[in-house]
């Protein structure tokens, strides 16, 4: 009680994560949590910050109830999983401030909701890979069809046929977001029947990432920067966009001291810095000017204005 | 020879330390690999649930479906078929649940909760039949047959939640998250306190419902014996393939219970993740409990403890929350072994002519 | 060995026994179930450690950790319980204790084969080497016990109530196998057949409640006098001696077909009748079709072609409940496994055909006080050895387990009695006690068919012997006209008539 | 013709990991012990195998026999885990089902514990390359489907003749059989059952774990927590599916990795249905095939999942 007291005290925010995953897993949880230290660096003394790795949502609303019984200010559930635990405590608890993501639905006033428009970091994606592929097949390893990953991949196909209207591209789905093994498998299976350059979205893309390395002519186009960061990474992830939540949580700190506990849904796309793309420094022989034109063209669409790509939804694997 | 008071109790007494000492060391030494304070880590898990409201009501919601789940397999089990699929039929469960209340939301709460529920049995329920029937039938292990549901179940979920039931907000704001809309407030249990609902007492009425139908009715009885000896129950006049995917059904009908219920009381809408490894745990607990409901409902508890005392370790004493599958397993090991010695007549018999020789021969020196 | 005990939790099996075998002697060990013959066997074996006094052999002291320091001291046993694998073949049986055939990368499967024939040659004991022991007949399994004690070197025998499930023949053909060895071996024979102890045994020990209450010399005594001293009083078997009193025809198979487990005919066009009030014996050698004839008229196996009239309906591929519904009682062959359910309590046990009726419940719910009197009222009727009705059925003797069966099936008041091998394995005492519930049934005019490989059983009790032969019946004699010789010719397949 | 050849030369060594770890459990299972536990030792198998090539080469890259020194770590730790099982169940007879749940929870809980304390999150390794075998990788067709692939696969295949061999022409074998149906008979032959069962199960370990390492170090070549994804359950259950047999155990393997393999390719193929079912596939196909082949079939080891008490009568 003693340290809440300093904390409100020193005027510090108490942000508290969770997540289904781990902070490292190179993906959707390990983005937030580096933007969250990110967001630390930029105002320094103002934050003050604690996770929970590995919680399904019923352990989710436990741990919940105790970030707040511990006086935490903000408490960040970090997927659509969460959804409904949080408007319940949102409820429960109208002092203090929640977060959750993706949702584009505007939530109660002590609610943010957050909502990357990933089919813009997909469709960049998809440019590289449309403009890169030598066999005309790229391949797409999904692990669920929802979510931010469907947005992504649906994205991905966009740009691919933009640059590229008679590549094939191979769609599959794990069924799970987990299975390092499976994602690999597939992946191989893509590459085996022609793909050569693939992407992937959720921690289990590692998987397929990893079965690419094995590849010695496919690539693979990330869907987070911390995949540049591993070997094989380095190796064969051309380029890769990275959710820049560190804005995002920049931006609900100012609120919270100003008084505004929610009632806000927060886009994340090029547009609002809430994506940052960028090139392989290790792999500049793929950076051709083609393929920069292009990349920079669409950046600069994006980043014109949001929503460029409103038609993500409409495409159909099945006709691929 | 006879067994003296005295000697009983040092030799249960005995077993028994020796059994927590030995699940203690084997977890501090895991412990103390990766740093941690280890009885800090004890104390959280073990101990701090205890101490507060807030702390109990969550070791409650979490022992409501392992007690429902347990319940059921345990009938399955003294039917002769183990039943691993509980997993699957709770998915199902939520999915029939969630289908009713989808259809008719408007609906008064008296008729669509039960009727709700009801649906969720019926769903657990087919989905258990399935594999009853291969093994009465065509003689499929179970073992094999639910395993394999389980994953043809997850699939078949998602589906659902991400096609047939997907939220119409999620679908218009692009977030697409597989999960249904939240369901009508007709269908949604009342709370005690915290999140703790009413579902409690719908596991602890169905624990009495379940003693009394195994041990106080005929169908029990030829349930049970058909599970004990099968050869002798069809001897006997029991149709044991009968009574096999019967048992199966209930079986899966509690897990689809358990399901529609952790949703009623709990989320409110289908998403992802609710089975959380229930239908596994509950096996666990089933058999923990003795396959009894008199003891399913204390091991119900115990393990919603555990589990939710480990979700506290990793913040209050920075020990990864792995460290909960570490400490469940070695204390279903230490316990399940801990009973079978007790249990064993002839070692008691030969320890107790040991202590006599020893006490008598004291007796003499002295 | 000298002053051996051995206890159990709450019971004391052995009780300061000491016996004693020369070199070429043959002692035969008898007692009532449960006198802890077994166990003192069991304990010469290596496979319990006594708790006090010790073994001699050869006039040193042994201490043997297992059976296989047994072997090494040439101790081999046949076991009451067949120690045979069933889906190994009768060479790989025998490899399992035959270590010089263990080569460090191989089983050397032919040198245990040689082995065997080479045995079986010089004993005049006939086995396939390579058949698995499913294929085998009781009597053949028997054999194949003998022939792999032996084919381990064994020098002293020890023979746990080989001959409880043998036809008479394969009984005298050991018998006399047995006395050919005796020069060769010295041998421990326990049995409850008396005429045997008496044909083969030059000494005999007698025990009772785990002690040794008699010591002799075999030819000082009768069976009869060896009885008595058993069992502390004079058995006398009862016989059916009463008139024919048989009424109308309650059970009738015509041209039944039925096949076994391996898919061959093993009821191939049978034919026969048993009337209100009669006993029919069925004699055969087992594995004839007896267990199918059993296992089709009570709706447990599925019949091909053919009728099972019982009392004017057909029972052919009707299911159990049927059968029992119609007033067939059954006392199976299997104890353990098919006529009680184990861990079930005993008065669990005896409402396992009726939890459904009146009596027993009400509205499928249990009726705890008359089940718990039942119990009470059987186990002092049929004189059942247990703690307390609550007591699990699988942890009695054999010979409870078989009363606690009885009990049920004759107190059910069936309109008919099918008896499969009711007193397999149990003594003098026990064997009297069915013989004469039995007997007891026809007086009431229940018919029954009862299945046995015992003659003199069968010709006691009979008012008419059919003898089973290949799943046919060879022919149906009328009790007068039995006697053990022309039965025993008749179950080995040869009609005079034809 | 591509795409079949592609397939089969996929699920090949996509079945390695379920091969061995069900061989394992086949030996488990022969001796009469159930181990459900399969998971858990698999997981540490994983996590041990890869964890030494990581700790030698910080991470970074390491020559190629450190990985086989993993293997071997991964094999002992088994072999280990399947000593421990055999304590509480075969020594202290403890119910082999509860047992081995207890220990799929303790292996992938301590994996999982362990990792996440020395090494991190998600982490890729090196991992063992393919040995082509010379001339016979050339041959079309087959050389791909058979002879291009890393040691571990040979291994994995050549081992199913030795395990035949083993159970059916070894006196070890037949020891594990007897003690596997009729304990009691084996015992009064003087096999000393208990021993018999501890040996198969560090037997069943060791390959649990190989299995684990294989998919750690030869096929994901990285590590996460939930890296074994309920394979460990899928094995178990391949060796009701083959009845015991290695033979018979391989052509489930082969045939669930290669229905697995073709639900990814149908996917990629674009027809209209929702991928969920094709995911499904591999489960249905198991259940569809056993339910018409389980009818006739022998059952398993009649002692299987019993505990052997020699004082105790049953
Ligand atoms: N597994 C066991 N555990 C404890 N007690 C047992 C066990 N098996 C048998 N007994 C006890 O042993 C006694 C006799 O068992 P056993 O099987 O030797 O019968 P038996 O000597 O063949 O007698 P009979 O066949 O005449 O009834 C019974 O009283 C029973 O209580
Ligand atoms: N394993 C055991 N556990 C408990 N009690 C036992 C056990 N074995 C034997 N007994 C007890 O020891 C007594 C002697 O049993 P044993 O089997 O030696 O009798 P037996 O003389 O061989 O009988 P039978 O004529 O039926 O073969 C039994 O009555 C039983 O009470
Ligand atoms: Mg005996
Ligand atoms: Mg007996």
């Amino acid at each position: 009680a003693s340290e809440t007291a300093a904390a409100k005290e020193s005027g510090a925010v108490k942000i508290a994560l969770i997540i289904e995953n781990t902070i490292d897993d190179k993906g959707w949880c390990q983005a937030m949590y580096d933007g969250i230290v990110a967001a630390q660096a930029q105002m320094p003394g103002k934050i003050e910050f604690s996770y929970s790795e590995n919680m399904p949502p019923v352990d989710a609303g436990s741990i919940a109830r105790q970030y707040v019984a511990d006086g935490y200010d903000l408490i960040v559930a970090h997927g659509a999983q969460y959804k409904n635990l949080i408007l319940e405590m949102a409820g429960e608890y109208p002092d203090v401030s929640f977060a959750f993501g993706t949702s584009a639905e505007v939530g109660p006033s002590n609610v943010f909701t957050y909502m990357p428009e990933s089919e813009e970091t997909g469709y960049l994606s998809g440019l590289i890979a449309g403009l890169t592929t030598k066999q005309n097949i790229v391949g797409l390893v999904g692990p669920v069809d929802g979510g931010d990953a469907a947005r992504y991949n649906r994205g991905f196909v966009l740009g691919v046929k933009a640059v590229n209207p008679d590549a094939k591209i191979q769609v599959a789905h794990t069924g799970s977001f987990s299975d390092y093994v499976k994602a690999g498998e597939v992946a191989t299976s893509q590459i085996k029947n022609g793909a050569d350059v693939l992407t992937g979205s959720s921690q289990q893309a590692i998987g397929a990432l990893r079965a690419t390395a094995e590849s010695p002519t496919a690539m693979w186009v990330g869907q987070d920067i911390a995949q540049f960061s591993t070997a094989e990474g380095q190796k064969k992830c051309i380029a890769a966009s990275s959710y820049n939540y560190a804005a995002v949580i920049v931006g609900m700190v100012d609120k919270i001291n100003s008084g505004v506990k929610g009632g806000e849904c927060i886009p994340m796309n090029f547009n609002n810095d809430g994506f940052i793309f960028e090139f392989n420094p290790a792999l500049p022989q793929y950076k051709t000017p083609e393929i920069t034109a292009a990349v920079d063209k669409a950046l600069a669409d994006f980043k014109a204005a949001p929503g460029v790509l409103a038609n993500w939804s409409s495409v159909d694997y099945s006709t691929l | 020879m006879k067994m003296s008071r005295t000697f009983k109790f040092v030799y249960k007494l005995g077993i028994m330390l020796v059994a927590a000492l030995a699940a203690l060391l084997m977890a501090s030494i895991i412990l103390w690999m990766i740093g941690a304070d280890v009885s800090q880590t004890f104390y959280t898990i073990c101990f701090l649930p205890l101490t507060k409201t807030l702390h109990m009501t969550e070791v409650l919601i979490r022992a409501i479906p392992l007690c429902i789940l347990a319940l059921g397999i345990s009938i399955a089990y003294r039917s002769g078929i183990i039943n691993i699929g509980a997993e699957g039929q709770m998915a199902m469960g939520v999915l029939a649940f969630t289908a009713v209340a989808l259809a008719a939301p408007d609906l008064p709460r008296p008729l669509l909760l039960p009727m709700a529920l009801l649906a969720g049995v019926l769903g657990g329920g087919l989905w258990g039949f399935i594999p009853g029937i291969l093994k009465a039938k065509l003689k499929v292990s179970e073992l094999l047959s639910t395993v394999m549901l389980n994953y043809i179940a997850a699939q078949f979920y998602t589906f659902c939640l991400r096609v047939l039931m997907l939220d119409p907000a999620e679908k218009m704001t692009g977030s697409g998250t597989p999960q249904s809309m939240r369901l009508t407030a007709n269908i949604e249990l009342g709370r005690l306190s915290g999140r703790l609902h009413y579902g409690l007492f719908i596991a602890l009425v169905l624990a009495v419902l379940v003693y009394l139908l195994m041990w106080k009715t005929t169908f029990g009885y030829k349930m049970r014996a058909a599970g004990s000896q099968d050869r002798a129950a069809r001897y006997g006049g029991i149709n044991v393939s009968k009574y096999l995917a019967i048992s199966m059904i209930i079986s899966g009908g509690f897990a689809g219970l358990a399901g529609g219920i952790e949703i009623a009381g709990v989320h409110r809408r289908a998403i992802e993740g609710v089975t959380n490894n229930y239908g596994f745990s509950g096996v666990v607990v089933a058999l923990f409990g003795g396959l009894h409901p008199a003891g399913i409902v204390p091991a119900s508890f115990l393990f919603g403890l555990l589990i939710y005392g480990s979700t506290l370790a990793p913040t209050r004493v920075g020990v990864p929350a792995n460290i909960v599958q570490v400490m469940q397993g070695l204390i279903i090991i230490v316990i399940v072994t801990a009973q079978m010695v007790l249990s064993n007549k002839y070692l008691e018999a030969r320890m107790c002519r040991r202590w006599n020789a020893l006490f008598h021969k004291q007796k003499e020196v002295a | 060995m000298e002053h051996i005990t051995k206890r159990f939790p709450g019971v004391l099996a052995c009780d300061d026994i000491s016996i004693h075998v020369g070199e070429g002697e043959v002692l035969a060990l008898v007692g009532e179930n449960g006198a802890g013959k077994t166990t003192l066997m069991n304990i010469l074996m290596g496979l319990y450690q006594q708790d006090e006094g010790r073994i001699l052999i050869n006039g040193e002291e042994v201490r043997f950790r297992g059976p296989e320091d047994a072997f090494a001291a040439g101790l081999g046993m046949v076991h009451q319980q067949y120690m045979l694998v069933p889906n190994m073949t009768v060479t790989e049986n025998v490899a399992l204790g035959y270590q010089q055939a263990w080569k460090p990368l191989k089983l050397d499967l032919k040198m245990v084969r040689d082995r065997v024939i080479e045995i079986s040659e010089h004993y005049g004991l006939q086995v396939n080497p390579d058949a698995y022991i499913w294929q085998l007949s009781v009597g053949e399994q028997q054999r194949v016990e003998l022939v792999k004690t032996l084919c381990l070197g064994a020098r002293f025998l020890i023979l746990d109530e080989p001959t409880s499930a043998l036809t008479p023949q394969e009984t005298d053909e050991l018998i006399l196998l047995l006395k050919r060895m005796k020069d060769e071996l010295s041998i421990i024979f326990i049995s409850h057949k008396l005429n045997e102890v008496k044909a083969l045994s030059n000494k005999v020990t007698i025990l009772r409640h785990g002690k040794v209450v008699f010591n002799g010399e075999t030819d000082d005594y009768s069976p009869q006098e060896i009885a008595a001293l058993m069992t502390g009083h004079e058995v006398q078997l009862p016989e059916n001696k009463e008139p024919d009193m048989h009424g109308a025809p309650a059970l009738v198979l015509k041209d039944v077909c039925v096949r076994s487990d391996r898919g061959f005919l093993a009821l191939d066009g049978l034919d026969l009748t048993v009337h209100e009030g009669e006993i029919v014996g069925l004699a055969g050698v087992s594995g004839n079709g007896q267990r199918e004839l059993a296992e089709a008229i009570n709706g447990l196996r599925s019949v091909e072609r053919g009728t099972i009239t019982f009392f004017g309906v057909n029972l052919a591929n009707k299911n159990p409940y049927y059968v029992i519904d119609h007033g067939m009682g059954y006392i199976p062959e299997e104890r353990n496994v098919e006529g009680i359910v184990p861990p079930f309590a005993i008065r669990e046990n005896f409402i396992l055909k009726d939890s459904d009726r009146e009596r027993f419940s009400h509205l499928s719910f249990l009726k705890k006080k008359s089940i718990e009197e039942n119990a009470k009222r059987l186990r002092d009727d049929f004189d059942i050895r247990c703690p307390g009705t609550s007591t699990s059925a699988g942890s009695l003797s054999g010979g409870n387990i078989q009363k606690v069966i009885l009990a049920r099936e004759i107190t059910r008041a069936p309109k008919f009695l099918i008896a499969v091998y009711p007193t397999r394995g149990l003594d003098m005492g026990a064997i009297e006690f069915i013989h004469r519930e039995l007997l007891k049934k026809r007086r009431e005019g229940i018919g029954i068919l009862l299945v046995s490989e015992e003659l003199d059983e069968i010709i006691n009790l009979s008012d008419r012997i059919a003898v089973i032969y290949k799943g046919k019946i060879q022919k149906v004699l009328p009790h007068a006209e039995a006697n053990r010789r022309n039965l025993g010719i008749l179950m080995a397949g040869v009609n005079e008539d034809e | 013709m591509d795409f079949v050849v592609n397939l089969l030369a996929m699920c090949v060594p996509f079945s390695v990991a379920l091969l061995l770890a069900s061989i394992g459990e086949m030996f488990n299972q022969r001796a009469g012990v159930f181990n459900l536990g399969c998971e858990g030792v698999m997981a540490m198998g994983a996590f041990i195998g890869m964890l030494v090539p990581f700790m030698i080469g910080k991470g970074g890259e390491v020559a190629n026999y450190w990985n086989y020194l993993g293997i071997l770590a991964a094999v002992m730790v088994g072999a280990l885990l399947g000593l421990f099982f055999g304590l509480i169940v075969v020594t202290f007879r403890a119910p082999q089902g509860i047992a081995g749940i207890g220990l799929q929870m303790f292996g992938v809980g301590t994996a999982g514990t362990l990792f996440r304390h020395f090494v991190g999150g998600t982490q890729s390794v090196v991992g063992i390359p393919n040995s082509p075998v010379p001339l016979l990788s050339k041959i079309p067709v087959v050389g791909d489907i058979f002879f291009n692939h890393n040691l571990l696969v040979y291994f994995a295949f050549l081992f199913v003749p030795v395990a035949w061999y083993i159970l059916f022409k070894t006196s070890w074998g037949l020891k594990v059989r007897a003690v596997g149906t009729y304990p009691r008979a084996a015992d009064s032959m003087g096999i000393n059952v208990n021993k018999t069962r501890y040996q198969a199960l560090m037997l069943g370990g060791a390959l649990a774990a190989l299995s684990g390492a294989y998919l750690s170090l030869a096929q994901a070549k990285m590590f996460s927590q939930s890296l074994i994804a309920g394979r460990g359950f899928i094995a178990v259950a391949l060796v009701y599916f083959g009845h015991w047999h290695p033979v018979q155990i391989m052509g489930g393997a082969l045939l669930f990795s290669l229905a697995q393999t073709f639900q990814a390719a149908i996917q990629g193929l674009g027809i209209n249905f929702p991928y969920e079912f094709a995911v499904m596939l591999p489960y249905v196909l198991v259940i569809v095939v056993l339910s018409f082949t389980s009818r006739n079939q022998t059952t398993s080891p009649s002692a299987l999942g019993k505990p052997f008490n020699r004082e105790i009568r049953t």
